[in-house]
């Protein structure tokens, strides 16, 4: 006779020999390295939650404490591999598997560990696949997370940086695994419940509270002539075109720059209204001004932001806020939205190559993917139309017609070169090199060539929907890549008569002089401005303080 | 330090009539570039020193584009380049030759 | 559509040392001494593999503010951090020589304006910078001696460290914006040197409770308080220009005093609240986040209260 | 500890010099029949605050007599205190008043004169030897401004390689002789040589001297600051003679 019930025995078996160490759902800070030990088990799948904000650092660090001797091979699934903690359960063996989608500062670590073989590399993955696989072949056994506040029965207050939890606990609760949250507080009642109790096994005190990366903040001091006259570019070239009116932004500074040009060259453009109404984005503090000036109805979050949760409370007919008056933000269901309900995403990247690939991997550096390929990606499932949606697949199609569906805008904003004169194009991603060195069959490649519509550089923009073949996509790319050797290898001629039919257009094609490019355009010129604007709501983390 | 020298004919002598300018500032990533008029003359005389080295082609190319769109013949030009990109180099020359053709 | 409360002017903090200038001038009265076509530069860069700047980093010369004629001299914070170098700093040394010799001729200016920006000395060639800036704080007291205020105005990237904290302090009358700074040992090195338990020079704010704008002129190491853009610099030294400097054994005695009582009053306390507490400033806590007209408002009812430097 | 040794080789005439507070002595000496007043700080004490008040009171002190005696400061600093409280308290003003009551007490009348027989570093060396009108080194003089590697640091040069470079130029290395080439110790002396009285007294009798600040000449004379002297005569002389400059244009 099959038994069905092995999963909710062994979950029965684990749950009593966590008993010596907990008081109901509580454990104290001391007891949890021997917690973990009586809960995990070698070669179990572990989701120890971090993402590329909140961390649950004080578990993380616990769990690097147990013996590899007792727990070992335990293959980690999550979102964010960016602790140092991290690296170091494979270092010590307690980890040998892995399946992620981020890596951040912990990106040359990561590169190495593959390279010595102490990490086996399942995928990397966006988000929403990895989240997808949660529910398929990579369910979590046990699940370490990070919750603001905890009641004495589990009930977990998630806070504004409510994030990946909700779906960890999901995949893990319902499938027979155990979930141990830490808490920067216990609490008698939770301002709200956003994590039921009963999806929670123990709760513990952290001795300080999970660490948040201030992952969004971009120092308007920072940016420079050169990203301002990107972003001009951006906004008479693209959002004027195609009007898009839901969207997402990445995080680099040139996308900065464009939030912080909205309230004042969008506004010369009679913008307002019209384009940027509505966001799949995280709380970026540049966006500030642009949501001051009435630009933004309404933001979704993947995540929360350091410094911005009492701005937020105070704007909540804009941002998604609990009845507590706090921020709730989801990741999978923000992504979902970047996915299917966005009109275009535009970001930066690190490297294109000729046929518009695009990668952030360096030959010693795999930072992972994060939720740029889903944002930058047509949806092929979409079936809604927007006047944006139909514009770009018209132009893509080069005719117009019932069964010509529409595109997303996928836009690359890059500068010509990097730092250390880095040349932003290339022959040949360096992606591909280090797939060939560690042996993956598939090259990581953050957004591919042939969902990107158009790259913006200081030099212009090459409208990829307009080229008709691999030598038109070559020669628009190669006519916006500046100085560096792509870019100076350009057919001159056939450049010229891609500019001729607007494939590329330069800044002087859009009215743009060079030197209108000023600093004094943005409407914030400094971390202080933002706090101004806000109205002293804004409370940036101090490394962004000049005051 | 790198040193050379680029020399280009423009098409027409560069307007207005200051003598001199200065823009940008020897910063990292940035440049200074000093403009001097050389009257009834077509010829531009580039002369630059740069942190960076390796990268004439680059430079010859930026003053190559720089010649064809402001045309600005006469021109003494002194560059002190402490790692400028390209783009900034076509940038600061404009700026450079915007404030040559001021009136006074 | 910027608000009015949120600066749309250019920035000091932001302008190179020449764009200051043409903001703080009246509208081409600049003539530059030694200007960039005279190409004296730095004989020392070339020994580190690096770009000299054609005015070395210091702007001299002298212009007018509202008509009357101002001797002036700028730092460029962005060149080599601003530095006290033997080109940059002679070319210093020298305005302020030329002003107090022609102190009283027709030649002779009613005030200098020392636009200080800076990391302290150039450690490339360290010994000159040194006695750069011995030999601009004895010319300094020349020019007060000769009756010409010295006007510091400090607020840029660099701020004024090291030595250029000293030559501040030697001026009789310092202008500061709440980004200015300063200190002699910069946070850095005294988080090298003492541990970063000592001073976290991550924690920015920290970094400006301790050296910044708003504390030095609240505790009496700055006499004015302005707004960050160049049009408030300007008016603010156009005010200074006016005080009747004096540089005597009563002003140092005056000082003296001042000093003591400091260290009497806060020599215990380890963090700038606690000495606004004991100074009965209302919201100790809240002084670096109060908005700059409130901080203003602040400063105008408890007074500035410092004679002598 | 105060410098028994120096103070005897320079003062054999007799003194009344005493420890005082913050690591300071001071009191007053006999020099070719003449009363001196000498001050000084010993220990390689760091300067603070407190030890510049100290120091700059009785600067003032002196200054308020009005007896025109010669001021000897004897000094073995290190470079400034590094503390942050230092620090928020405002050194630099600190500091600055010492070099500037230094100074007072050059221009109102007293020969100034500092003898440098320990070390003494960046903003601590601006404040006390540098602010005197003439510095004399003596045994175990260091000055600097700041070591070679914390330069080597900043300037993110290796050691050996500064330290190769210190060799062909004296514009940044630290020590008496560097220093002598840039102008600012005017002479060395060695107390083994028994004649630091002698050359003190020397010294003191070329009082009332002009004002100026010749160290610059010295440098280039040196050869240790080429340029500096110049290039400040020519910006004087263009600032003094502006006038005829802007009428020709």
């Amino acid at each position: 006779m099959t038994d069905w019930t092995k999963q909710k025995q062994e979950r029965a078996r684990r749950l009593e020999a966590a008993a010596p160490f907990v008081s109901g759902k509580v454990v104290e800070p001391g007891n949890v390295t021997a917690l973990l030990k009586s809960v995990i088990c070698s070669e179990d799948r572990v989701c120890l939650e971090g993402d590329n904000q909140k961390q649950a650092d004080f578990l993380a660090e616990c769990l690097t404490q147990v013996d590899p001797a007792d727990v070992h091979d335990l293959h980690i699934v999550q979102s964010g591999l960016v602790l140092s903690e991290h690296l170091d359960l494979f270092r010590l063996g307690i980890a040998r598997k892995l399946d992620f989608s981020y890596s951040g500062p912990q990106s040359a670590a990561i590169a190495r560990a593959l390279d010595q073989g102490k990490i086996e590399l399942g995928a990397i993955h966006t988000y929403i696949e990895l989240f997808a696989r949660y529910f398929v072949d990579l369910t979590p056994n046990v699940s370490l997370i990070a919750a603001v506040s905890a009641d004495r029965n589990g009930n977990l207050y998630t806070g504004p940086n409510t994030e990946d939890t909700p779906t960890i606990v999901e995949a893990t609760a319902y499938k027979n695994g155990i979930v141990i949250a830490q808490v920067n507080k216990i609490v008698d009642e939770v301002p709200r419940t956003d994590i039921p109790g009963d999806q929670v096994d123990f709760v513990v005190e952290a001795p300080r509270p999970f660490y948040v990366e201030p992952l969004f903040t971009r120092d308007p001091g920072a940016v420079t002539e050169t990203q301002i006259l990107m972003a001009m570019i951006a906004l008479k070239g693209i959002y004027a075109e195609y009007r898009p009116r839901r969207l997402n932004h990445g995080i680099g500074f040139a996308t900065a720059a464009i939030e912080l040009l909205l309230p004042t060259y969008g506004e010369q453009l009679g913008l307002r209204g019209e384009v940027a109404t509505h966001w799949a984005l995280n709380p970026h503090p540049t966006l500030i001004p642009a949501i001051e000036s009435g630009w933004v109805q309404q933001i979704h979050c993947f995540g929360s932001e350091v410094g911005m949760d009492r701005y937020m409370s105070a704007r909540p007919d804009v941002y998604f806020i609990g009845h507590d008056g706090t921020l709730r933000s989801n990741r999978l269901l923000c992504q979902n939205a970047g996915l299917y309900a966005c009109d275009m995403f535009i970001g930066s990247t690190l490297q294109i190559d000729l046929a518009g690939n695009s990668s952030t991997v360096t030959p010693d550096r795999i930072a992972g993917f994060g939720g740029a390929p889903n944002m930058g990606s047509d949806a092929h499932g979409r079936r809604h139309i927007s006047d944006a949606w139909l514009k770009a697949g018209r132009e893509a199609a080069g005719s117009d017609g019932p069964l010509v569906r529409g595109r997303k805008l996928v836009v690359q904003m890059v500068e010509t070169f990097g730092e250390g004169m880095k040349p932003a194009f290339v022959e040949e991603l360096d992606s591909i090199a280090l797939a060939r060195k560690l042996g993956m069959p598939l090259a990581p490649v953050m957004i591919f060539g042939d969902d990107v519509t158009h790259i913006v550089t200081e030099e212009g923009i090459a409208n990829l929907l307009l080229c008709r073949d691999a030598d038109e996509v070559e020669q628009a790319i190669r006519g916006v890549a500046g100085y560096t050797p792509v870019g100076l290898a350009r057919d001159r001629a056939k450049v010229e008569e891609l500019r001729a039919r607007g494939v590329i257009r330069r800044p002087e094609d859009l009215g743009i002089d060079l030197l209108q490019a000023d600093r004094n355009l943005l409407a914030a010129r400094s971390v202080r401005d933002l706090v101004t604007w806000s109205d002293g709501l804004y409370a940036p983390p101090s490394k962004f303080r000049n005051w | 330090m790198e040193k050379f020298t680029i020399q280009a004919q423009a098409k027409e002598p560069l307007g207005g009539e200051r003598s001199e300018a200065v823009t940008g500032v020897v910063a990292s990533g940035n440049l200074e570039i000093l403009f001097e008029r050389n009257k009834d003359s077509l010829v531009v005389t580039v002369e630059v020193m740069t942190a960076s080295h390796g990268y004439k082609p680059v430079w010859d190319a930026v003053i190559r584009d720089f010649v064809e769109r402001v045309s600005p013949g006469g021109m003494h030009i002194s560059i002190h380049d402490n790692g400028a990109r390209p783009d900034t180099v076509l940038l600061r020359l404009m700026q450079g030759a915007r404030l040559m053709e001021a009136q006074s | 559509m910027i608000p009015k409360n949120v600066m749309s002017e250019p920035s000091w903090y932001e302008s190179s040392a020449r764009a200051r200038i043409e903001g703080l001038l009246d509208s081409g009265s600049f003539e530059e001494i030694l200007p960039p076509q005279s190409r004296v530069m730095s004989p020392h860069l070339a020994l580190f593999d690096l770009p000299p700047a054609f005015d070395d980093g210091m702007i001299v010369g002298r212009g007018q503010i509202d008509g009357c004629p101002v001797a002036v001299a700028a730092q460029e914070g962005q060149f080599m951090g601003g530095t006290f170098a033997e080109v940059s700093g002679a070319k210093l040394v020298g305005l302020l020589r030329g002003v107090a010799h022609s102190a009283g001729t027709r030649q002779g200016v009613g005030a200098v304006l020392l636009l200080l920006d800076t990391g302290g000395v150039r450690l490339q060639e360290a010994n000159a910078g040194e006695m750069a800036v011995s030999e601009t704080i004895r010319a300094i007291i020349d020019v007060r001696r000769a009756g010409v205020p010295v006007i510091a105005l400090i607020g840029g990237r660099a701020g004024a460290f090291g030595g250029g904290g000293l030559v501040t302090a030697c001026c009789s009358h310092v202008v500061i914006s709440e980004q200015g700074r300063i200190s002699v040992s910069g946070p850095e090195v005294i988080e090298t040197n003492k541990g970063v338990e000592e001073f976290d020079s991550r924690d920015r704010a920290l970094v400006w409770r301790v050296t910044g704008g708003r504390s030095r002129v609240l505790l009496g190491g700055a006499d004015s308080y302005v707004k960050g853009d160049v049009g408030s610099f300007r008016k603010a030294a156009a005010q200074a220009r006016n005080s009747t400097p004096s540089f005597s054994l009563e002003t140092l005695e005056r000082e003296q005093e001042r000093l003591t009582e400091r260290l009497k009053l806060y020599g215990s306390c380890h963090d700038t609240p606690e000495i606004w507490r004991i100074a009965g400033l209302p919201e100790p806590e809240g002084i670096a986040d109060m908005t700059e007209d409130d901080f203003m408002s602040l400063l105008a009812k408890e007074g500035l209260h410092h004679d002598a430097r | 500890m105060m410098p028994d040794e120096l103070i005897s080789a320079l003062f054999p005439q007799g003194h009344t010099i005493s420890p005082g507070a913050e690591n300071t002595f001071s009191g007053q000496a006999r020099v070719a029949g003449k009363t001196v007043e000498v001050l000084g700080i010993a220990d390689s004490t760091p300067l603070g605050p407190e030890t510049a008040l100290v120091l700059a009171g009785r600067v003032l002190e002196i200054v308020r007599l009005r007896s025109g005696a010669p001021i000897v400061f004897l000094i073995d600093t290190a470079s400034q205190r590094m503390t942050r409280r230092d620090e928020m308290l405002g050194l630099n003003e600190y500091l600055a008043h010492l070099a500037k009551s230094i100074t007072l007490a050059g221009v109102s009348g007293h020969r100034t004169v500092s003898v440098l027989y320990g070390t003494a570093a960046a903003g601590a060396f601006i404040a006390t030897a540098l602010s005197t009108q003439t510095m004399v080194a003596v045994d175990g003089a260091h000055p600097s401004v700041m070591d070679l590697p914390s330069i080597a640091r900043v300037t993110k040069l290796p050691l050996d390689v500064l330290t190769e470079k210190a060799k062909e130029t004296p514009v940044f290395a630290p020590g008496v002789a560097p220093l002598a080439a840039t102008g600012a110790v005017s002479e060395v002396w060695k107390i083994s040589d028994r004649q630091c009285a002698e050359r003190l007294a020397a010294l003191l009798a070329e009082g009332g001297q002009d004002d100026a600040d010749h160290r610059d000449v010295l440098g280039a004379s040196r050869g240790g600051r080429k340029m500096a002297a110049d290039v400040a005569r020519r910006v004087e002389a263009a600032f003094t003679h502006d006038a005829t400059v802007s009428e020709a244009r």
